[in-house]
């Protein structure tokens, strides 16, 4: 090695390391910080978090109650994540359906020649993986594990005030549980639960009810997202119980909507399903 | 009812309406989905102007509404203040939102998803005008940026691919940071709210040493990504340029400032605030010029205007930073605020108009270059545009953009100058003005007649080639912005007294007086004209100095200076380093 | 001290991924891994005040919350804890509580106007204030952790994972683009198209 | 024994990225999020370790499994 290229190795790595000792400069105090951590809000929720709230489950109490709209917001960012991961793949088949719609068919934009995305550029088409990635042994276990882990699912959705799990995991579960009955269902007699097109109008209603749970509390209670239905009288639990459940309903038609369009990209075979919704 | 229940429709009413979109393209059938997609753009761009009137009387009287949202305990709960701050911030961006989402119908992506998300981008900006909890600005902030990125690629390019995915990554990584701020102030005080976070860090020895430091440089630097900034502005440019039109207009015009007003709450509460705000305001001044030489050295014309937004959101910055040092309880900061938020709800009318009508132009001509492109107003004329609204509504842009009288540029940036006379801020920005007219002489040769010499024109060599009409809709949006421009000219010295009064109730100033704000600049006097007149004969000068041997190297070397994608985090890294530097030493 | 000195390590590796790796898939990795980093940190250093997970199991906070969703509302918690409210002030218990500062006696009767008093807790301040002493008795023995870490974090991981999926979906359709995950080349190619 | 933890995931989080098989490295990803589960249910918190498992080492291990496999694995050379 020459003096030469030792130095223009040290000169490509410099940006890197200036910019590590930089933000390590920076964060080591932060990380290193000792003074005791706060209680204040510890013991409030210890004390009148159950009152307040009716969640057992501090943690579900803070997430849904008193801290409900960082979820709402969280929630918005899954699915707008899902509906551009969507949209982004679908593309990619030149298929439009499901993303945008793009109309200007025919508009001189030069650009739009580069929007064809693997034409213009200089790339060869990367081979897709077509080995078999279903076997019997798969389709018949997932097929029947599918029903149990949707009902674990909906244990960990609807019991989210009591114990650990919630709204979000419990969606997640459900995810996987749709995913599995996809990959496990026979052609011809899998359940409606696994279309594409169910799986989206079940998450743009729960989207649309959350929405409305926020709303209600503005009449009915007494502002936005307020328990309002500590307000007609049910218990106060009923409103972490509410948005747990649909959120569960959200997210888990969301990811599993994701998860499917992503299992039929990479099969291959079964690619359309998504598209001509 | 009372304006506290229903204040959260600002936030709530688009993301209905986003709901609505998403029914519509779940439950798509033909007829009902365009339907059911308008009537949630009504919901989401329509219905919160009803929450603003109903808001305006209380806002007036220098009032605020804040509480906690759902009215849950205040140990844990958020923290939102609606005052004269947010419902200008929500006015900026429900305006340009609207009439972008109009132009929309008539270009680029569009159906219910397209809505969808553009809704729930307008609902995130909102969000984050009002909340006064620094989780919940993380949260907003993610909103917004997960919504930018996807709007960003969907205009379906590869480059506007890589354009959002370097955003993705350095304004995720830099929300990262945030969050380890946050964490240090939580640490610190036990609270998420900034009032709580301010007096906890009051209440400490030291404002919280070293920690408090760092975690106020974190957050603040985390922030000016978004609002790019000189040394952390690398992302904008190519996402604007590639982005469709109708989102270039949403991303310059609103996206970039409502951050930048939603840290000026915590500045102006936290300790040594004042100080990261004053740095904000220098580099500001110094983008204005930077980028300005960078945007007259541009081809593309999308991209031209892409760096003047980084230039003109410099001008934003410095009045703003300037006026945080001083706070806006004094009668100069509250001036030199309101300047810079005049400027800047004014460069969203007119960088939007300049985006709408730059974008009509080249999609009907189909070239982009600005040095190839000309006679596009005749372009148009074939194209079925009988009066040549595209050709006006751009030059009213461009005057406005260059501070021509009476547009609305020249009214915001006489009172954004106005404040800091005197200072070296006021040179740089100065200096900035002569290259935006220099290089708006540049982009308006797109309308100029083509040369008889020149062939290299792609219409006139194919003028049998069909044109597609241009899409009435953007006619109506580029009219309506056109007339804001020049509505809000006229009219600059009222609004001006308005944005005063309304940041008179802005936090920390309640109770103290305003009296000195009578002498309001004057718009119209010799001396703002004469300084208009300078710029003029100033920017020709340049223009023409741009045109020789000796320029045109220089700008060459300029345009094409090396871009990567680790820059982007050298100088994020960088930025974090200065401004905690700064903060720690000063 | 040294586990922080470990996340923080993780935190600079992850950092050093995403701006000197070359390929945008191990970028995205870097970003899960600064992400992961805060959020340990988070939860690590919100865990060191308790020593139980943040779900009331045992004492009146579960009589409560089980009789509360029972349908019994909150007004069964004012119930349970109003035979106590007689005998002890708020006034008496504030210096009891030891731990709990008057800003938890405010923070009491603020309550008064949230979802409590909807609930039909109105008028019980006392009542609270009580049943916080009566957990708070036990605190030597038995404290939970910070609950409001958790939350967030739970926020902060959905989030992250967001950005992975929407990053992921933009890799893919670059790599489609360009036929390559090297981000240089990336550049390359798609600025310098004629 | 947290200390433990987290020395495995350094290891594991710096494996993930210095291997050349995409594929490994996202399997050990998935493992970095289920070490952090087990972390955060020693560290009393059972919820965020649920999140992290259903979402660190479910979901986005199938995202990023999803995208190498319509991809590369390796660099080709």
């Amino acid at each position: 090695m020459t003096p030469r290229r030792v130095f223009s190795a040290l000169w490509s790595i410099l940006p890197l390391v200036i910019s590590l000792v930089a933000v390590g400069a920076i964060l080591i105090p932060i990380f290193l910080e000792s003074t005791p951590w706060p209680v204040e809000a510890r013991n409030h929720l210890e004390d009148q978090g159950v009152a307040e709230s009716g969640a057992q489950n501090l943690v579900s109490a803070v997430y849904l109650g008193y801290r409900a709209f960082d979820t709402l917001g969280e929630t918005i960012v899954l699915l707008v994540a899902v509906s551009g991961t969507i949209g982004i793949i679908a593309r990619a088949k030149g298929a439009l359906a499901k993303g945008f719609d793009r109309e200007d068919k025919g508009s001189p934009v030069p650009a739009v020649a580069l929007a064809a995305g693997t034409t213009s550029l200089s790339a060869p088409p990367p081979r897709l993986r077509r080995a078999k990635t279903r076997t019997d042994l798969l389709e018949v276990v997932t097929g029947k594990l599918g029903p149990v882990v949707l009902v674990f699912g909906f244990y960990v959705m609807l019991y989210g005030h009591l114990s650990p799990g919630g709204g979000f995991q419990g969606g997640v579960v459900i995810a996987s549980g749709i995913v599995f009955l996809a990959l496990g269902g026979k052609e011809g007699a899998s359940t409606r639960l696994t279309e594409a097109g169910v799986l989206a109008r079940l998450e743009a209603m729960a989207f649309f009810f959350l929405v409305l749970a926020a709303f209600l509390g503005m009449f009915m209670g007494s502002g936005f997202f307020t328990n309002f239905l500590a307000g007609v009288g049910l218990p106060s639990v009923g409103f972490i119980i509410l948005l747990n459940i649909i959120i569960g309903l959200k997210v888990g038609a969301g990811i599993g909507f994701m998860g499917i369009a992503m299992l039929s990209r990479v099969e291959g075979a079964k690619g359309e399903e998504v598209n001509h919704d | 009812m009372s304006p506290d229940r229903f204040i959260f429709g600002v936030v709530m009413l688009p993301l209905l309406g986003a709901a609505i979109a998403f029914i519509a393209k779940a439950f798509g059938r033909d007829r009902w989905t365009k339907g059911l997609e308008y009537l949630g753009a009504f919901v989401g761009l329509g219905l919160p102007w009803v929450v603003m009137v109903a808001t305006l009387p209380l806002v007036l009287e220098g009032g605020a509404l804040e509480g906690v949202v759902g009215l849950w305990n205040p140990a844990v709960g958020i923290f939102y203040r609606f005052d004269g701050l947010a419902w200008m911030v929500n006015l900026l961006g429900f305006s340009v939102a609207g009439a972008a989402w109009i132009y929309s119908l008539g270009s680029g992506p569009k159906g219910p998803a397209f809505t969808a998300v553009f809704l729930i981008q307008t609902s995130a900006l909102a969000a984050t005008s009002m909340t006064a909890d620094i989780f919940n600005l993380f949260v907003c902030l993610e909103v917004m940026g997960i919504a930018s990125y996807v709007l960003i690629a969907s205009s379906d390019k590869p480059g506007s691919f890589l354009a959002a995915f370097s955003y993705l990554m350095v304004s995720g990584t830099a929300m990262v940071f945030f969050l380890l701020g946050i964490y240090g102030f939580y640490r610190l005080t036990g609270y998420l709210s900034y009032q709580g976070i301010a007096t906890g860090l009051a209440s400490l020895p030291n404002f919280g040493g070293v920690t408090g430091i760092l975690s106020l440089a974190l957050i603040t630097a985390a922030v000016a990504i978004r609002v790019a900034i000189m040394p952390l502005y690398g992302w904008l440019p190519d996402s604007h340029a590639l982005a469709p039109h109708p989102v270039s207009a949403v991303l310059s015009g609103v996206l970039i400032k409502t951050p930048l007003f939603a840290l000026s709450r915590v500045l102006l509460l936290l300790p040594l605030g004042a100080q990261a705000g004053e740095l904000m305001g220098y580099a500001g001044a110094i983008t204005a010029l930077v980028a300005v030489v960078i945007a007259l050295a541009q081809k593309d014309s999308k991209r031209l205007l892409a760096y003047h937004t980084v230039s003109q959101i410099g001008y934003v910055v410095a009045a703003w930073g300037a006026a945080i040092a001083v706070g806006v309880h004094t009668s100069l900061g509250a001036l030199l605020m309101a300047g810079a938020f005049l400027h800047a709800l004014f460069h969203a009318l007119f960088k939007g108009l300049l985006f709408l009508s730059v974008g009509t132009a080249t999609d009907t001509a189909g070239e982009r270059n600005v040095y190839q492109l000309r006679g596009a107003g005749r372009i148009l004329g074939r194209a079925g545009e009988r009066f040549p609204v595209t050709t006006l509504t751009f030059f009213v842009a461009a005057l406005a953009i260059t501070a021509m009288p009476p547009m609305n540029g020249f009214a915001s940036k006489t009172f954004l100058t106005y404040g800091l006379k005197g200072t070296w801020q006021y040179s740089l920005l100065f200096a900035a003005s002569l290259g935006t007219m220099a290089s708006f002489i540049k982009l308006s040769r797109i309308f100029w007649p083509p040369k008889k010499s020149t062939l290299t024109e792609p219409v006139e060599t194919n003028p049998d080639k069909p044109m597609d009409p241009v899409h009435p809709a953007r006619k109506i949006a580029q009219g309506l912005l056109a007339l804001a421009c020049i509505g809000t000219g006229l009219g600059a010295p009222a609004l001006f007294a308005l944005t005063t009064e309304l940041f008179s109730s802005g936090p920390r100033a309640a109770g103290t007086t305003l009296g000195a704000l009578a002498r309001a600049p004057q718009l119209y006097s010799v001396d703002t004209l004469q300084t208009t007149l300078w710029i003029l004969i100033g920017g020709i000068m340049v223009f023409l100095g741009a045109g020789t041997p000796w320029g045109s190297g220089l700008l060459r070397v300029v345009r094409e200076r090396p871009r990567s994608f680790r820059g982007l985090f050298v100088s994020f890294s960088l930025g974090v380093a200065g401004l905690s530097a700064w903060l720690l030493f000063i | 001290m040294i586990e922080r000195i470990a996340l923080f390590v993780l935190f600079l590796l992850g950092f050093a991924v995403i701006v000197g790796h070359k390929n945008v898939v191990k970028k995205i990795f870097g970003l899960n891994i600064i992400n992961n980093a805060a959020v340990i940190l988070f939860v690590l250093e919100g865990a060191k005040v308790g020593n139980q997970a943040p779900i009331l199991t045992t004492g009146a906070a579960v009589a409560g919350a089980a009789a509360g969703s029972a349908g019994g509302s909150g007004g069964a918690v004012a119930g349970a804890v109003a035979q106590m409210s007689g005998e002890v002030t708020p006034v008496a218990l504030a210096p009891a509580a030891g731990t709990v500062d008057s800003a938890c006696a405010a923070i009491a009767e603020a309550s008064g106007a949230g979802p409590g008093a909807a609930a039909g807790l109105t008028g019980d301040l006392a009542g609270n204030v009580a049943e916080g002493a009566n957990s708070l008795a036990n605190l030597g023995a038995f404290s939970v952790v910070d609950p409001v870490p958790q939350a967030l974090m739970l926020t902060a991981i959905v989030i992250g994972v967001c950005i992975t999926a929407l990053a992921l979906a933009l890799a893919f359709r670059l790599y489609k683009a360009t036929g390559t995950f090297d981000i240089d080349e990336m550049y390359r190619r798609i600025h310098h198209e004629p | 024994m947290i200390l433990l933890f987290l020395v495995v995931l350094i290891v594991l989080s710096a494996y993930s990225v210095f291997t050349r098989d995409l594929l490994h490295g996202v399997i050990a990803l998935s493992a970095v999020s289920l070490v952090s589960a087990l972390l955060f249910y020693i560290l009393q918190a059972p919820d965020v370790a649920i999140t992290e498992a259903a979402v660190g080492a479910g979901v986005s291990t199938v995202v990023f499994v999803w995208a190498i496999r319509s991809t590369e694995r390796k660099k080709r050379q």
